[in-house]
Parts: C-alpha cells; sequence; structure tokens
C-alpha cells in the first residue's frame, strides 16, 4: 500500500497476485497482527472507512465534531483532530496541517489513547495517614486543605528547604509553569526539578555552553534537505516514528546514514534502508567515538575552515583541533575501547564532513551517561566544525522523549533556573518575577530530585509533591528513590494512577488527561502547540486548576481564569516567548521558539547567522570511561531503550490494546552470550547488578552486539531501574541508565524482589469500601 | 506560471502543477477515488479521466501536469459515460450493505457513485466477486474473511476498492 | 533439482544464491529465477532471508513472486507439458488439442497427475505460431502438434 | 573443400524436429566420410518448410525441405552435399518466391550466417553501422535514426529518433537503453528470430543507442517462454564483450557499453514498456502512469531509452546505409520495412518482412496463401491478442500505421493470424476477454474487473441470456475499457471484441439450444 510506503516507509502491504485475483495483503498473505505493520495507522487514513475501519468508529458510529490538538506521548508532538460524538472520543486523526508530522501518526498518538477512560484510573482525591493504610476517597476541599495544612507543617518543623515539587513533561507547558511557581512563591524556595532531569538535562548544558541556547537547532522538515544523518544513541522508528517516517523517506530520496549504537537498530537495515556506517560501540564509548570522528576530520582536513573562522573563535578552535588530533583519539586507538572498526570510523567521518549538508540527531543514548554532556559538547563541536550549522537540512537534533521535556525545561523547572534558563542568581531576572508575583526568590539554587531523595535519606526533607511523573519507575536506583521517598511525611501525587510512586504517597489528587484540558505542548523542535480541550475532565479539573487550588489553600491570591493567561504571563516574562499568546497561536497554527519582536514567526532554524552566545564555543572533550565497569561477576554490559508500541513507564500504553505487541520487558542477549550461560529464547534469565536483581525473559538475537544485553523499562513488574546504578552525569546529575555491568544466569520466575514489589503495590493500592485497584 | 484553461474557465497555476490540482484551484471538481494530498499521484483509479483538446484519449488528470494554452474538459459526455462504466465495474464487486456498513454518509465510494450518476449495475452480482465468501455453489478462492487481528482496526478485504485504488501501485 | 531439502538447508543456499546475486542492478527476478531452479520452485521460507538481504519488506517479495506466473509455491511433477493457448494455435485447433492432453492425461490446467509425473500449464504464446499448435515439455519445444503427436508426448511423460 | 550445411536452430524448426535432422545428418556424414561441417544457422522464415536444410554450393545455396530425420540417408544418397536434386529440394533459396520478393533489411542475415560467428557476422556486413557511429557526434546518430522515419516496431508506431533525441537532451548520472524482448502477442515471432539467427544486430543497435544517447548500460527483458533466444542472446554478449565489441571500450573507442540479458517471469503485461521497467527493477509488473515518460525517468528513475528488438536490429542498416536508403522503402508515414509474420491457419506461414504498404489480402492470400486447412479465410487477426480481427471486406487495407488506425485496427508488432470459417467470433472475444483477465495487472478496475465481467457478459449471449442487452452491455463495458483504462492491455483489449462483433455479427445471436422441457 502506498501509504505504508510513501508515509510510513515500512512497506509491510503490498498486492498479492494479479489481474482480478489481486489482492491487497499484509506481509507475506498474513493478517495484520502477525505482519510487518506497525499500526501507524496510514492506511486507515488513506482508506477512510471502506475497507480498513477503526474499530472504536464501528462500535460508536461517525464522528460528528472534531477539535485539532497535540498528541501527548512522545516529543515530536504530532497534531491530531479528536473526532468526538457527544462527549465520546470516537478516533484520533492525524491532522495534515500539522507542522510537525504533516499528517503522519504512530500507533501510539493514532490508536492508544484508551487509557484515558480506563478502569483504573482513579477520579476522586485519596488520603491516607501512613502508606500502608488504605486509601480514603475524600473531597477535593479535604485533600487540598490536608495537603497544605501538611505542607506549612513540614516548613515549620523542619525549614523552608523541606519541601519541594516535581514538574511533569507531560502535562502542559502552563502547568508546569505553575507548579514551578507554587515551588518559588509558595514554598518560597527553589526545590523544583523535572524529568528532563533523566533524560536531557545533558542536552541544555552542552547546548547552552557551545552554542547558547538549550534546544534543537532545527525543525523537523529540516530533515528534508538533509544529505548526511548521523544518529546516535537514538532508535528513532521505535521512540520517534512519525520523524523515522520523514527521515526514511528522505533516505530513501538518497540521503546517507551513519548510525553510531551499540544495537543494531530498525535504522541500520530495514526495507529501502541501509546505514552506510554502522558503528556498534561499546556502551560508554561515546566521547570516545565521536572526538575519534572529529579526529579523522582535523587531522585529513576536513573541516569547514571558513565557516569556523566566520562563526567560531578560531584559537578556540585550534585548541580543540590539536587536542582531537591527540594520536590517542585516532579511530585505531579508539577501536581498541570501543570496540567498533577503525576503518568505520574513518568513512563515517569522511562521509559526514564531505558528504553536504550533514545533520545529527540524538537521543537518551548520548545524554543517560557519565559523560552525557561531554557528548553533546562533542556533537556540536563536531557541527561547528563541519560548517553544520544555521541552514536547514543541517543542525544537531535531541529527539526529545516526553511530548512536553522541551517545555518543562523551557518553563524554569530547574533547581537553577528561572523560565527561559535564566539562573536563579541573576538579579534582573529574579526582579521581574518577583515584582509580578509579589514574593522574594531565593537566589541559592535548589535541591535536583537524586539530591532531594539523599537528603530525604538523610532526613532533611519531608514533602513533595509530584505532578504527573512516576520517579520510581523512571528513576535510577529504585531501591535508593524507594528508600528517599518512604523517609519523606507528606508525598502529594497527582497522576492518572495509582502508578508505582503512589506506593509511597500519602495524598493522591486524580490528574486529567491532555484530552481534558488547554494549554501548550513544546516539541523537540522548539515547537509550541495548542493543547485543545475536547471533553471535560473525568476527575473534575485540569491539572492547572488542581495546582491552582493548592496555591490558594497555601494562601496565594491565584486567579487564572483559563491556560490562556498563564501564557499571557510567561510570554511576558520571558524573552523568547515574547509574542506568543493563544491568539497567535490560533492564527499562526503553532511556533518555534524564540517567538519575538527579532523573530515574529518564530525560529525554525537557529543561529542562521551566528551563534546565539555569539562565537560558536569549540570544548575539549575528553574521554573518561565511567566507573561502572564489566569484571569477573558482571561481564556484560546492560543498556535500555523502548519500543515502538509502549510509552515510557507504560502508565498510559499498558491501559490500552497496544500490549499485543509488548505484553513484557524481555532481555535482548546475542546468541553467543546466551549459549555460555545456557539461556534459551524465552526463558525466564536472572540480570543481576550491583546495585540489584530482577528476572525476565530472554529474547536471542544478533540485534546486540556479544557482551551487551538490552531491555526495555515499559512494565514495573520488571522494575530494570532496579539494576541501573546511580551513577550519573557529571554536570547535570542525569543518570547513568545506558550503561550497567550486569551477569545474566537461567532463573526459574521472578526474584523474590519482585514477589515483594508486588506484595507491596497491592497493599498499598487498597481503597477503602472498594475491591483491590490493583489489576 | 501556467495559464489553460479549464472547462472554459482560464486559470494559471504553476508548472508542474497537476491538471487535478488546477481544477480544484478554478472551483471545479473532478470525480476521484485514489489521489490524496499525502501521496504522489499515480492515476489508477480511472475517475479523474479528462479530455483535452488536440490530444487523444482521457488521461487521468492527477497525473497529467498542465501545460500553457491547454483546453481541458472535464465533464463532456463521453467521460461521463466512461466514470459511470468505470463506477458501475466497482460496484458490480461490492457488498450491497451500504444502510448497515460503518462507512455509511462517510464513503468515498458511494460518493462518488453518486457523484457520477450510476443508477444500475448491469452485470448483476452473480459474477466473479471478492465479496461473497461462497459462489455459484462453490467455495469462492476470491474471497478472504475480515481480518480483526488489529486492537484497532478491521480490513475487510469484500469491500477492497478504496484501498486497492489507492494502494494498486504497489 | 533437488526436491528433498530440509528447511535449514534452503535458508542456507537461499542465503548463497542471494550474496551471490545481490549486487546486479535489480536483483529480486533473477534471485528467484535461480531459487525456483534450485529447489524447483520458490520456497515461501526464502522469502524473508531474501527480504532481509535486499533490504525489502517481505509483503513486497511477497508481492512480487505472486504477481509472475512463472513462480511457484510448491513443486510440479517431474515433467512440466505447456501448452500453448493463444490464437494462433486456436486457429489450428489448440483447444481441442488441449482438450484430448486433458483427457489423456485425467487433469485439468494447473494440476498434476496423481503419480506426480507431469504436471500441464497453460501459455500464452511460445512464439512458434507458424507451427501452431505448440508446446513446451520440460523446456523443449514442439511444433504442428496433432492428435498422434501429443499421444506420444503424454507417452514420454508418462514413461 | 569442406561443405557446409545449414541445418537452423531457429525454436520454430527445433520445435519440427531440426535437432533430430542435425543429429542424423551428422552421424551420417561422419560415416559416410562426407568432408562437410554442419551449420546451425537461424531460420529463414519459410517456416512452413521447416526444418529447411541449405546446402553451400558454387551456384549459390539450395535448399532443401520439410525434412525429416528419415529423409537425411536419402538426401545424401541423392547428393545433398553438393546441391543435386531430391524430392525434398527446393531449389536456390535465393529464388523461393516467397523469399525473393522480400525486402530484407532488418532480416538480411538471419538464417544466412552461423548466429554466433562473430566472423561471419562482419563478412556479412556486421558491425558497419557500429563502426560509423562511433565516429559521429551523438546528436548526428540521433539525426541519422531521425530521418529514417523509423517507427518503433513495437506496435505504438512512435518515431524512434525523437525518443533517442529526449533521452539525449535529459541530464542524467546514469542512463540506459532497454531492449524490450517480451514478445508476448500471439502471432509474432520476429524478435525471436532476430535473437536466435543474428543476435549481434541488435545487439549492434544497442550500443549505437547507446552511443548515441550517452548510456553505459543495455538490458535486453526477454521472456521466459523464449528459452533458445535467452541462450544464444546470452552467448553472443559473452562473445560480443570478448571481442571488444561492448564493454568498456565499444570497438576500442572512448564510448563504455554493457549489456545484460534478463528473463521475464510469465507476465504479458510486461511488454508494457512501464511494467517491463518495474519488473527489471524487481518489482510486481504493473503499469506506471506517464507522465514522466521512460525517457526522462524511465528505469531506476534514469533517463531510459526502451526500444523494441526489431526497432533496436533495424538501426545498424540505417547507420550503415544512411538514412534516405531505409526511409525510401515504405509508405505515408510509415518507412522502411516491417517483418510481417504470417502464422495461424495460413498455408505458407513464416516470416516476410517487405516495405510498408502491401494490402492485407495480398499478405494473406498471395503471400501466406490462403489458409493451411484449405478453407476459405474468415478473419484475420492483425497485431496479436490487441489486435482487431479484420474480415475479407477489409482486405484492401493497406499495411500501414494510419491505415489501420483508420480502419480501428492496429498493426502491432505485425503478427497475423489468419483464421478459416470454422472459427467462432464469439467465442474469439471471449477469449480476448479472458486473456485480459489473465494477464491484467491489476492497477486499473476497467481493465481489472472489467474483463472479468467481459467473459461472463460473453457466456450470457452465448447462452442466449437477455442477447440485446448484453450485447449493448458488452459494446458499453468495451467503451469504458477502452477510454478509462491505463494502459494498451485494457485500452486494446476491445480491439477484437469490437471488431468481431461489428464485423461477424451473425456469432454473436448464437441459435439458443433447445432445452428439454422439465
Amino acid at each position: 500500500m502506498r501509504a505504508c510506503e510513501e508515509v510510513q516507509g515500512t512497506f509491510a502491504l503490498t498486492i498479492e497476485g494479479r489481474g482480478f485475483d489481486s489482492r491487497v495483503s499484509a506481509g507475506m498473505h498474513e493478517n495484520f497482527l502477525e505482519s510487518e505493520c506497525v499500526s501507524c495507522g496510514a492506511c486507515v487514513q488513506a482508506c477512510p472507512i471502506t475497507t480498513l475501519t477503526e474499530k472504536s468508529v464501528i462500535e460508536i458510529g461517525q464522528p460528528e465534531h472534531s477539535v485539532v490538538t497535540t498528541c501527548a506521548y512522545c516529543g515530536v508532538g504530532c497534531s491530531f483532530k479528536a473526532e468526538m460524538r457527544g462527549e465520546e472520543l470516537v478516533r484520533m486523526v492525524p491532522w495534515k496541517d500539522g507542522q510537525a508530522n504533516r499528517g503522519h501518526s504512530c500507533v501510539k498518538g493514532r490508536f492508544a489513547y484508551g487509557y484515558s477512560t480506563h478502569k483504573e484510573r482513579i477520579l476522586n482525591p485519596m488520603i491516607r495517614e501512613k502508606i500502608s493504610d488504605p486509601w480514603r476517597e475524600v473531597s477535593w476541599e479535604e485533600a487540598l486543605a490536608h495537603t497544605a495544612a501538611e505542607f506549612r507543617r513540614l516548613q515549620y518543623q523542619y525549614g523552608r528547604d523541606a519541601v519541594g515539587g516535581i514538574t511533569s513533561s507531560r502535562c502542559t507547558n502552563e502547568e508546569t509553569y505553575l507548579v514551578q511557581k507554587l515551588v518559588r512563591a509558595g514554598f518560597g524556595n527553589n526545590n523544583v526539578d523535572t524529568c528532563a532531569r533523566v533524560c536531557h538535562s545533558p542536552t541544555g548544558y552542552g547546548l547552552g555552553a557551545t552554542f547558547g541556547t538549550s534546544a534543537g537547532t532545527q525543525n523537523f522538515d529540516s530533515v528534508e534537505h538533509t544529505d548526511v544523518v548521523i544518529i546516535i544513541g537514538a532508535n528513532p522508528t521505535d521512540g520517534h516514528p512519525v520523524f523515522a517516517s520523514r527521515l526514511k523517506k528522505r533516505l530513501r530520496q538518497g540521503a546517507k546514514l551513519i548510525v553510531v549504537d551499540p544495537r543494531r537498530i530498525d535504522m541500520v537495515s530495514s526495507p529501502h534502508i541501509k546505514a552506510s556506517h554502522h558503528l556498534p560501540l561499546r556502551p560508554g564509548t561515546n566521547v570516545a567515538v565521536v572526538t575519534s570522528l572529529a579526529h579523522v576530520i582535523v587531522t585529513e582536513g576536513l573541516y569547514d575552515e571558513k565557516f569556523i573562522r566566520e562563526r567560531c573563535d578560531w584559537s578556540e578552535f585550534e585548541d580543540w583541533a590539536a587536542f582531537v588530533a591527540e594520536p590517542h583519539h585516532s579511530p585505531e586507538e579508539v577501536e581498541k575501547l570501543s570496540g567498533v572498526p577503525a576503518e568505520e570510523i574513518r568513512g563515517a567521518a569522511r562521509l559526514f564532513a564531505t558528504g553536504g549538508n550533514g545533520s545529527i540527531y540524538y537521543g537518551l543514548g548520548v545524554t543517560e551517561h557519565s559523560q552525557g554532556s561531554t557528548t553533546v559538547m562533542a556533537i556540536a563541536n563536531l557541527a561547528m566544525a563541519t560548517g553544520n550549522i544555521g541552514r536547514p537540512g543541517v543542525g544537531v537534533n535531541p529527539l526529545r522523549g516526553q511530548n512536553n521535556v522541551q517545555g518543562s525545561c523551557d518553563m524554569g523547572s530547574f533547581p537553577h533556573e528561572l523560565p527561559g534558563y535564566r539562573h536563579v542568581s541573576d538579579d534582573a531576572t529574579r526582579d521581574i518575577f518577583e515584582k509580578l508575583w509579589g514574593v522574594t526568590i531565593s537566589n541559592e539554587p535548589g535541591l535536583r530530585i537524586p539530591n532531594m531523595l539523599d537528603a530525604a535519606v538523610d532526613g532533611s526533607f519531608k514533602g513533595i509533591y509530584i505532578q504527573g511523573e512516576d520517579i520510581l519507575q523512571s528513576d535510577p536506583d529504585t531501591k535508593h528513590v524507594s528508600a528517599g521517598l518512604a523517609a519523606m511525611e507528606c508525598v502529594v501525587v497527582q497522576d492518572l494512577f495509582l502508578n508505582e510512586t503512589a506506593n509511597y504517597a500519602h495524598v493522591f489528587l486524580p490528574g486529567s488527561t491532555f484530552l481534558e484540558k488547554d494549554g501548550t505542548f513544546t516539541n523537540a523542535e522548539r515547537r509550541i502547540n495548542r493543547v485543545r480541550k475536547v471533553m471535560t475532565p473525568r476527575n473534575g479539573y485540569a491539572d492547572w486548576e488542581v495546582t491552582q487550588n493548592l496555591a490558594k489553600a497555601m494562601g496565594l491570591d491565584w486567579n487564572y481564569t483559563h491556560p490562556s493567561q498563564i501564557m499571557d504571563e510567561i510570554a511576558a516574562t520571558t524573552p523568547s516567548f515574547a509574542m506568543v499568546s493563544y491568539d497567535y497561536l490560533e492564527k499562526m497554527g503553532s511556533v518555534q521558539w524564540p517567538c519575538n519582536e527579532k523573530a515574529p514567526l518564530g525560529s525554525p532554524i537557529m543561529h542562521v547567522n551566528g551563534f546565539v552566545r555569539g562565537k560558536g564555543k569549540f570544548i575539549r572533550t575528553e574521554y573518561v570511561a565511567t566507573d561502572e565497569k564489566t569484571g569477573p561477576r558482571f561481564p556484560l554490559l546492560l543498556t535500555t531503550g523502548r519500543i515502538l508500541s509502549q510509552y515510557n513507564v507504560g502508565a498510559q500504553t499498558r491501559r490500552t490494546d497496544n500490549v499485543v505487541w509488548h505484553e513484557e520487558d524481555r532481555l535482548e542477549i546475542h546468541p553467543n552470550d546466551a549459549e555460555m550461560r545456557g539461556v534459551h529464547d524465552g526463558s525466564w534469565v536472572k540480570l543481576m547488578s550491583r546495585s540489584g536483581d530482577t528476572t525476565l525473559r530472554a529474547l536471542i538475537t544478533e540485534r546486540v552486539a556479544p557482551g551487551v544485553v538490552y531491555t526495555t523499562f515499559h512494565h514495573p513488574t520488571t522494575q530494570a531501574n532496579v539494576i541501573t546504578t546511580d551513577f550519573s552525569d557529571w554536570a547535570t546529575n542525569c543518570p547513568e541508565y545506558k550503561v550497567t555491568a550486569v551477569q545474566v544466569s537461567p532463573s526459574n520466575g521472578p526474584s523474590q524482589w519482585q514477589v515483594d514489589y508486588d506484595e507491596q503495590a497491592r497493599q498499598s493500592r487498597r481503597i477503602t469500601g472498594k475491591m483491590e485497584a490493583a489489576e | 506560471m501556467v495559464t489553460l484553461t479549464i472547462d472554459g474557465n482560464e486559470i494559471t497555476v504553476p508548472e508542474g502543477t497537476s491538471i487535478m490540482r488546477a481544477s480544484m484551484e478554478a472551483g471545479i471538481e473532478v470525480p476521484k477515488l485514489c489521489a490524496t494530498d499525502m501521496m504522489d499521484s499515480f492515476g489508477s483509479c480511472r475517475l479523474c479521466l479528462v479530455e483535452i483538446q488536440g490530444r487523444a484519449g482521457m488521461p487521468a488528470s492527477c497525473t497529467t501536469p498542465v501545460a500553457p494554452g491547454m483546453n481541458v474538459s472535464t465533464q463532456t459526455q463521453r467521460l461521463k459515460d466512461v466514470r459511470r462504466g468505470v463506477m458501475e465495474l466497482y460496484i458490480s464487486d461490492h457488498p450491497l450493505d451500504c444502510l448497515t456498513c460503518a462507512a455509511n454518509g462517510d464513503c468515498e465510494l458511494q460518493d462518488m457513485a453518486g457523484a457520477v450518476g450510476l443508477r444500475d449495475v448491469r452485470y448483476g452480482y452473480d459474477g466473479s466477486n471478492h465479496v461473497k465468501a461462497r459462489d455459484n455453489g462453490g467455495i469462492n478462492l476470491n474471497w478472504a474473511p475480515k481480518d480483526e487481528s488489529n486492537p484497532y482496526f478491521t480490513f475487510d478485504p469484500a469491500k477492497m476498492h478504496r484501498l486497492f485504488a489507492v494502494c494498486a501501485g504497489l | 533439482m533437488n526436491l528433498h531439502v530440509s528447511s535449514r538447508d534452503i535458508g542456507e543456499r537461499t542465503l548463497d544464491i542471494v550474496s551471490g546475486m545481490k549486487s546486479l542492478e535489480g536483483p529480486l527476478l533473477p534471485i528467484l529465477h535461480e531459487i525456483q531452479a534450485e529447489f524447483g520452485y520458490v520456497p515461501q521460507e526464502c522469502l524473508p532471508i531474501i527480504a532481509r538481504e535486499l533490504n525489502l519488506s517481505r509483503a513486497e517479495v511477497h508481492g512480487v513472486v505472486t504477481f509472475y506466473h512463472d513462480y511457484r509455491d510448491h513443486p510440479t511433477g517431474r515433467h512440466v507439458l505447456k501448452l500453448c493457448r493463444a490464437e494462433a494455435c486456436q486457429s489450428m485447433g489448440g483447444d481441442q488439442l488441449a482438450e484430448r492432453v486433458k483427457s489423456l492425461l485425467g487433469i485439468d490446467f494447473h494440476q498434476t497427475t496423481l503419480d506426480g509425473a507431469v504436471t500441464l500449464e497453460p501459455v500464452y504464446c511460445l512464439g512458434l505460431c507458424s507451427a501452431a499448435p505448440a508446446a513446451m515439455l520440460d523446456g523443449e519445444v514442439h511444433g504442428r502438434l496433432d492428435a498422434d503427436a501429443v499421444k506420444d508426448l503424454v507417452a514420454e511423460v508418462r514413461a | 573443400m569442406t561443405v557446409r550445411i545449414f541445418v537452423p536452430k531457429d525454436a520454430a524448426a527445433l520445435a519440427l524436429g531440426a535437432e533430430r535432422v542435425a543429429k542424423a545428418l551428422s552421424s551420417e556424414v561422419e560415416a559416410r566420410g562426407i568432408d562437410a561441417t554442419i551449420v546451425r544457422n537461424g531460420s529463414r522464415g519459410l517456416h512452413w518448410l521447416e526444418p529447411m536444410i541449405e546446402v553451400e554450393t558454387a551456384q549459390g545455396r539450395i535448399a532443401y525441405g520439410p525434412v525429416k530425420a528419415s529423409d537425411v540417408a536419402s538426401l545424401l544418397d541423392a547428393g545433398l552435399a553438393t546441391g543435386r536434386d531430391h524430392a525434398l529440394c527446393l531449389g536456390k533459396t535465393e529464388e523461393l518466391p516467397f523469399l525473393k520478393s522480400q525486402t530484407r533489411l532488418t532480416f538480411a542475415r538471419c538464417g544466412i550466417v552461423d548466429p554466433l560467428s562473430l566472423a561471419d557476422y562482419r563478412a556479412h556486413e556486421g558491425l558497419k553501422g557500429l563502426e560509423r557511429a562511433v565516429t559521429l557526434a551523438p546528436a548526428d546518430i540521433v539525426a541519422h535514426v531521425t530521418e529514417s522515419g523509423l517507427r518503433g516496431r513495437g506496435g505504438a508506431g512512435f518515431p524512434t529518433g525523437i525518443k533517442w533525441k529526449t533521452v539525449l537532451d535529459t541530464p542524467g548520472a546514469r542512463k540506459y537503453i532497454v531492449c524490450n524482448a517480451d514478445e508476448g502477442d500471439s502471432g509474432t515471432f520476429a524478435d525471436r528470430m532476430i535473437m536466435e539467427g543474428d543476435p549481434f544486430v541488435l545487439i549492434e543497435g544497442m550500443a549505437i543507442a547507446g552511443i548515441a544517447t550517452g548510456a553505459t548500460k543495455g538490458f535486453v527483458y526477454i521472456r521466459s517462454e523464449y528459452p533458445h533466444a535467452i541462450a544464444t542472446m546470452t552467448q553472443a554478449v559473452e562473445i560480443a564483450h570478448k571481442a571488444g565489441v561492448v564493454g568498456t571500450s565499444v570497438l576500442g573507442s572512448a564510448h563504455a557499453f554493457d549489456i545484460e540479458i534478463r528473463t521475464g517471469a510469465g507476465a504479458y503485461v510486461c511488454g508494457e514498456e512501464t511494467a517491463l521497467l518495474n519488473s527489471l527493477e524487481g518489482k510486481r509488473g504493473i503499469v506506471r502512469a506517464k507522465p514522466p515518460l521512460p525517457a526522462h525517468k524511465g528505469l531506476f528513475d534514469c533517463p531510459t531509452v526502451i526500444n523494441n528488438v526489431i526497432s533496436l536490429a533495424s538501426v545498424p542498416i540505417i547507420m550503415d546505409k544512411g538514412p534516405v536508403y531505409y526511409k525510401d522503402f515504405g509508405m505515408g508515414r510509415s518507412r522502411g520495412t516491417i517483418p510481417i509474420q504470417i502464422a495461424g491457419n495460413a498455408r505458407h506461414r513464416g516470416l516476410y518482412e517487405a516495405a510498408f504498404g502491401l494490402t492485407l489480402g495480398q499478405i494473406v492470400d498471395d503471400i501466406g496463401g490462403g489458409t493451411a486447412s484449405g478453407r476459405p479465410v474468415k478473419a484475420v487477426q492483425v497485431g496479436g491478442p490487441l489486435g482487431a480481427y479484420f474480415p475479407r471486406a477489409l482486405f484492401d487495407t493497406a499495411f500501414d500505421y494510419e491505415a489501420f488506425a483508420a480502419k480501428d485496427g492496429l498493426i502491432g508488432h505485425a503478427g497475423i493470424v489468419v483464421f478459416d470459417d470454422t472459427a467462432d467470433m464469439l467465442k474469439q472475444a471471449r477469449f480476448a476477454m479472458e486473456f485480459c483477465a489473465i494477464e491484467s495487472c491489476g492497477k486499473c478496475t476497467p481493465c481489472r474487473i472489467g474483463s472479468t465481467r467481459g467473459v461472463e457478459v460473453a457466456d450470457k449471449i452465448a447462452q442466449g441470456i437477455e442477447p440485446e442487452k448484453n450485447r449493448e452491455l458488452l459494446a458499453d463495458l468495451c467503451n469504458t475499457m477502452k477510454f478509462g483504462s491505463l494502459c494498451a492491455l485494457g485500452g486494446f483489449t476491445p480491439y477484437p471484441v469490437t471488431s468481431a462483433m461489428n464485423h461477424f455479427p451473425d456469432d454473436f445471436r448464437p441459435v439458443p439450444l433447445v432445452e428439454a422441457a422439465e
């Protein structure tokens, strides 16, 4: 089917036979589920309800009105038309005028919205004295009054800094803004952090240091002009499928591809796609490999001298060039520690430097390392050295994980930064907010998530307001997280479901879905997209209203009646958002920040005539091996990632039919490593690290190299993060999820830890007067 | 820019524009099943045919680019006859379940049948088809059951025409 | 032609064939011809291997295999008799001849005799229109066929 | 001196027992100690006389035929080796009326030379066209071909020179020459005969096309039903490559040109040029919409010349003898010669190359000698399964692209299939639809569904079910298919059907069987 070819690039459909006998067929005369179909919906789209019909349309009937909104899954930020019948969502249809997705979609955004009406969704606020108690449903008033009283008590008893908040990169910009405002204005400290801490904080740091802005340089359309692409530490076909489709289209037109990844991801080789170079590096050696690419470019004179002289500081370049030219950065030396054949490194470097417009796309495989920030800077160096910044088809592009992780960073979710990446120590910035909010803002950075947990274990941090995050499952070293949470006196979780973190909560505030509120999301290309309310919040309030009500309960005088007013406040206080308003977004469809007097139409491409920081800065990137090392006890390296059908910790996708594609996390292991350990395909294995152990089933595959194992972290029963360590990025504390020394051995079934955890979770999810809510 | 005449209306469009696109710009709807904005046009449905003065045959408007001075007709009697004839063939291999079909009211096949004025299928419904499991007392090898394996959508080969028109280019 | 090959061998042979030919421009049809020459048909299990090696989807390879009538998804009889059914042969009594062959063999077109001796296939023109009616038996051509000649052909394949 | 005896290896001759004759001859010659070599030539095209063997004598070649293996001994007894008379002796080959009245330009060597002897080819004026071409600028070669008036012999009759010029003028990193040897039309075998009888002329023609357009790679796409042609062409390309006729330096010039032989896989529609390109690319052989033209975006999206075998094989003589020489043959806009293939129920079946302009009646009655069965000619189908059935009443039609089009027919690949009065034209009309149903690529609905419906409607007419209504429906269906189809398969299938209906209306009014009362 052409939609499958041209739009999605999967080629899962064909016509079988010919003439009158010809018939549309999925795969090799297979049913859709068993075929190569990735359920992106493009064919259903191309064939509106004659052959391919959404089951929801058959059940509910034809939609009668629709609202354009933005998908709440990944950082691509696809626009959808939510087609409704009354208050019921009939289907989500990718919107062809969507500037990020251009009418395309993936299985998650297109179909996996059923969680919003899942029976496990919590619709009433609940509180409990102790986490061993069952939950008690209470009114909103009681829940909020209780929370406010507890936080005030804790601050009175343990000090102003004993409480903090975590903003959600799943929620809107406006909601994120309110949470950090609550912390700064209401709690009176800077103890606010966000999940970007655990994913792309090194992007902010690395790109900020080199270019001057903490975001990707391009729009997605840019990929249509690229000639050579480096993908490093990202798996776009699974993590950012709609972008992957656009990239694959460009590759089918002849652009070249270099993949730097320990795994043989689909982009390395799949229908009509073949990477020119695959650099299957050992996890943890990114800096060495990227620096080695630079070594080849510098020593072979392939750098863009004109660009560098015009746009960067030449003496800094010379210093950097001397550094990368050192013999220990040569591909031959780097081969010894990365395992990547020197010739592949040389070939890739030459191709990137000489193949035309070169662009780099990267993901968490870059950032979630002890040297995550260093790799980001090494990537930025590479782009500058080859002159690949400031026009369509080039650039450095983080593929951001969560729908609004860019926005949550923009909105001042970090303990050291106010909205717009302005340091809390900057008097002028503080002054703007202090005047507007009528409070004094601390000029000292607050606590990061890991520091909050440390402080909780130490007894100095006692209460936390967590909006839309499941830190227990998503943050590294689960045991440390649970110890920190257990040590607190008031853990407030605002979410759709009783998530894993809620097992340690004292207050549960039901959250709303993206379908139930107005607001904006900012995607990986800095695009501010409108989220529009398509149905009434089933829990009674949109998340921004809950935060406002909590603020009011704490005595703050907040009176927003619509999120547009919050955006107006953001625009008034944050220069890069100066022109943004709901009216303007209505007119433009969407805009990419910076959007202000200097760039009234927004900024699809950054650093066009010069870097934001002035001169682009070359920074030396010395490779320092992680302390996480393999040895006789833990001879394998575990790295983690995602799969197409599931999203992140799976809270949403696990509550949809997407589970048919991925019922459980599996451990990918190379046949050699499996044979050595007597592990069979599909059998249970025990996965051990210095931090802990878990069990899951094995999947024997050559996608991973010998010595490397891989798993996803979508299912709480697996708890892959029990295994990961507490090592983290030197600059930003971003945890080192991607490298853990492990051992794998055959097992009979779930570990004792998993059994205990299941029981604890079951206990902690009891609700008085209700049947057990646990599944 | 290229200036041409479509059904007597002069219109100027960028070079490389398809006749179909140019017609739309001129406010003229050419019947179609297979062309969508999301994909390259490829001319399989044979409903968007037009006549061009001085050219033989009936080219598909979706795959034929405009040319300067072209004089295009989209609604001659000959075109109407052929379109109705094509539609009659489509419907001769399509189930007659419009009233209970989930697509009723939002079906391009239905719309097009109306648009070309199809009132009668003279072939009857007893011939070879992909619609009925059994035919003339025997098993119909052309028929395949509905595929409900995907949790989100169904695939009914008995109603494949629109899909076929869209993807027959494979 | 080896009709008794295990799945594993099919995989290995397929990989050999594909590896040897994948550098051709547009290698799929030549590869499928070679596979059919090797196994006598195109085994289903070859398709995913071909797809992987040529960076195609399984669906695409399936679509191609099913489009061309030459590619069979199961083995033929020991002999393949192709009778031309096109107009030039019709004008010289090809239809009657076909009926005769069918009744002699007791099978219809696209069928194989129960003893596995012969598969009967229609063909639309062998380019022997000036020697009609014509047939091809295991790659050898026969023209100006008449009732006696086809009897001899049938006897030959039945032997 | 060694005597050369020629036994054709052309598939038509083989089908009639030439292999057995050659074997018998070889063993008899050896047994008798005769100093003779047996040359396996192509066919002269007198297929009703095949296997026709020839012996070279001082007076010229003497022909004998049709020869059976069992005739060999008596032929040798009679003095075959010296061209003596015998009951099967046909006299001097060149004097045979069927040959003598022809104008053999494209087929000048076919049946005369050893197909795989490059020396023989050179000895018979071969490679002169290519030798000339390498000295010319591409645009000059194209100008020659344009001036010659050569039109595509595959059926559409598009001027070859214009096609080449488009490719020459279209920039491309790589360009291709594709030879369409998917000769699927019933009643045609000219391509096969050239490939089996004079393969180097095709190679030469392709090399000239390559030089003329800047293409460096050629493909010959031969249908799998032609194993002998595939074998001969494959060997010929190897020989030509070794001899430097093609390869990195064509005849020592700066031009590179390589040829690869590809085999089809049983799909008539792949004779349609865009379907053929898809097939070469390894795709389903479905038709592409035009534009873009193959000359702009053809094989692998590169500028591509796609020409029929005969078109390409006609190029060397045009380059050798000049465009005017070629252009002087023919009539109207149909210039040069056309290899007419007389097939089916004709007495003199075979290949007859002549300038355009003979009437259909001359071809069928005079040259073809009427029917083989001796019964009256009822109809002739010209141009393969998509060609119209012409009744005797139209026998004054001249063999010319435009003249045939004016009578709602087409020359196509110039195949003529003769039917005697036992033919049932309703059955033939039904077959046209059936053939379309079997061979439709399936892309467009008029062809995909229409052909199947056509069979059904024809059956209803045959069964006497509402005959009036169904005849009208069949006519309507033909109109829909003719104008609605994407390519010639669906678009021309109506030709045999409507011509049968129009010219033989009685066959469409079958007398219904009187059914026994139940």
